[in-house]
């Protein structure tokens, strides 16, 4: 396998620029995977010289290819990027999938609620929000903010939602770490009833309590916030 | 002996069966002696019962339509018995032949899906880095996002945690009912609140968090508008101008916390 | 400019995999911009035979080329793909795809059977595997791979059951003609040998020849898959 092309697929599906020192520790992760074969573990500890030279080439071959993009060194990272001849219609792309402004105060807090709780089921979400969410999500599912990440081990099996990459890169967080008070919303959930469990459909975690809304003004709210530490 | 209690054990069914016992032959569906192959499957069958194997009804179904093909054969054509129902001319061997080459052939394209879907979870999509068109235009900041919410009240459950180390004994009584009613209450007399202010008077950490969710819940019911003239600039509150009575969220409450 | 560039570039850059459909907005969106220039304004309404011929075209370039990744059409959508063979490079960058577990072979091939001839009744299901399907049926559902899709026009209006789009996704088929062997497996058509095979007791049983089917040229999967309603 030539090393040119492995370099090409990394560069091609990565979502940032790589610089040569994110490439080489692609190359020692991908070796220290457990099923890793040899031609894997033999890239592991890639020289920076090997690793440019076969750069300087892939930028030759996707110049004489001659396509609608080219593989360019920013600032020391690498990216492939379209040629700019084409940027009437990229334009029109952005619009067309662009951020359709910002997200509507139900957007939000139903994402807050994904953000702080995953991985957690719709019917979840909707307890703490105490409305449905139906076409909050499905506006969330569409502009890639949250995603299906597996499915809740209870009766009906529902799919289990968190947030995405696109998320954190959205409000410029580094990670689920960086959410602002995040130990303290994250807690708040904390007391399960010691009841036993009646599977309830889509409900995988007990919902917490503490955040529910009453939506009714006559609705006692439960108790709400008894701390635990 | 032991190697056949494994083997059943992963047949799916008696065409599965039937389809083990063609291979190990190594002839063609269409050149099976299923006379033959009617022997070995009841075989099989028996052998189940020694072991005590739960035998599906599908198999005995299929063995007792072997043993028909097989005890039919034996006549000559002329003397061969119609089955109630069968067409005229119907030759079971030949059905049962349609059925096992139409199983096998669905059996391979499975073994084909499995192939596609091994190679799925290798194949990767090009997520690119996002054009740059997008920084031409940064989006406007006209409101306040939860996350500026959530900034502030994390400020300020530090600087309650700053006040106060000593955690709390005593339960604790808030609902976020009484802090929307709290809040609601605060607007009554004014334009507009700070943030900061509305936390003030905050014994404890969930005190706070309940005074959050109140305002979170006011916001999404569109009683309050929150506005921010700076980046991390002290965040104000304030009624919305087209509707000003709470509605749904408030228990029963004295006429004179409601908005006028 | 050539068409297949441009569409080349569009599918480069966007985070989606995009639709002839949605590929024609942005053709048309383009045009609409203030700054159009006559290239742009003359693609505005770009006929859907024109996108998919160029598409066909650079799938073909692409292969030619043959690079590290690929065009790819999955469930009628465009999108570039890697190659699976940089696989372990790509997980220690992207970490491992998020799918559900395998499918096992009882779901494989009462799927195979939904796939090649949808629409179709449980029962119809259960007469060509042999053996009951409830429990895998029920798996198929719950992932999302096959769906209810109308009912039989028989005594008791049993279901019919087909593939969905999600289907097509998870085996990253371009549609139903993708599917492997289709000709063969679509429809078989049974016809009945012209005179009873005789054959000695004991003999091995004559080859109804009858079984080297002649072609369902009348069932097309498009109908396959149009409901009877």
């Amino acid at each position: 396998m030539e090393l040119k092309f492995i370099l090409e697929s990394l560069l091609f599906s990565a979502q940032k620029p790589l610089s040569p020192s994110e490439l080489r520790e692609v190359f020692a992760n991908a070796a220290e995977q457990e099923d890793a074969d040899a031609t894997v573990k033999s890239l592991k500890k890639i020289k920076e010289g090997e690793l440019n030279a076969a750069l300087e080439q892939l930028v030759k071959d996707h110049e004489a290819a001659g396509r609608s993009y080219r593989l360019a060194c920013v600032a020391g990272s690498w990216q492939f990027v379209t040629q700019p001849e084409f940027s009437p219609w990229l334009k029109a792309l952005v619009g067309v999938k662009a951020r359709p402004g910002r997200l509507t105060q139900p957007s939000l807090e139903t994402l807050a609620i994904i953000a702080y709780r995953q991985p957690l089921t719709r019917a979840e979400i909707e307890q703490i929000r105490g409305v449905s969410v139906d076409g909050v999500m499905q506006t969330l599912l569409e502009r890639g903010l949250v995603e299906q990440t597996g499915r809740a081990e209870v009766v009906g099996r529902p799919s289990l939602y968190g947030t995405t990459p696109l998320f954190l890169e959205y409000f410029g967080l580094a990670s689920l770490e960086g959410l602002p008070a995040a130990d303290e919303l994250r807690k708040i959930v904390v007391e399960k009833p010691p009841a036993p469990v009646t599977a309830d459909a889509g409900l995988a975690t007990n919902p917490p309590e503490q955040l529910q809304i009453p939506e009714g003004g006559d609705q006692k709210p439960t108790d709400a916030a008894t701390q635990t530490s | 002996m032991s190697e056949y209690k494994v083997k059943f054990e992963v047949f799916e069914g008696p065409l599965d069966l039937l389809l083990y016992l063609i291979k190990k032959e190594e002839v063609d569906i269409y050149e099976v002696n299923l006379t033959r192959l009617a022997a070995q499957f009841i075989e099989y069958i028996e052998m189940m019962r020694e072991f005590d194997l739960e035998i599906a009804g599908e198999f005995l179904v299929m063995a007792s339509t072997l043993m028909y093909i097989k005890s039919r054969e034996l006549l000559p054509v002329d003397q061969q018995a119609q089955l109630e129902g069968e067409e005229d001319g119907a030759d079971p061997r030949w059905e049962l032949i349609r059925q096992l080459v139409e199983y096998k052939k669905f059996k391979d394209a499975a073994a084909q899906l499995q192939a596609l879907e091994a190679t799925q979870e290798n194949v990767f999509p090009r997520v690119p880095v996002k054009l740059e068109f997008e920084s031409e235009k940064p989006a406007p900041k006209p409101d306040v996002s939860i996350f500026d919410l959530l900034n502030a009240v994390n400020a300020v459950l530090k600087r309650l945690e700053k006040r106060d180390n000593t955690r709390d004994i005593f339960e604790d009584k808030w609902t976020v009912s009484e802090k929307i009613e709290y809040v609601v209450r605060m607007l009554s007399s004014r334009a507009s609140v700070r943030f900061s202010e509305l936390f003030e008077d905050a014994m404890s950490r969930s005190e706070v968090v309940c005074t959050f969710l109140a305002l979170l819940e006011l916001i999404r019911l569109k009683q309050l508008v929150c506005a921010q003239s700076e980046d991390f600039g002290e965040i104000e509150i304030k009624k919305r101008v087209a509707d000003v009575v709470v509605t749904a969220p408030v228990s029963p409450t004295e006429p004179d916390s409601q908005p006028q």
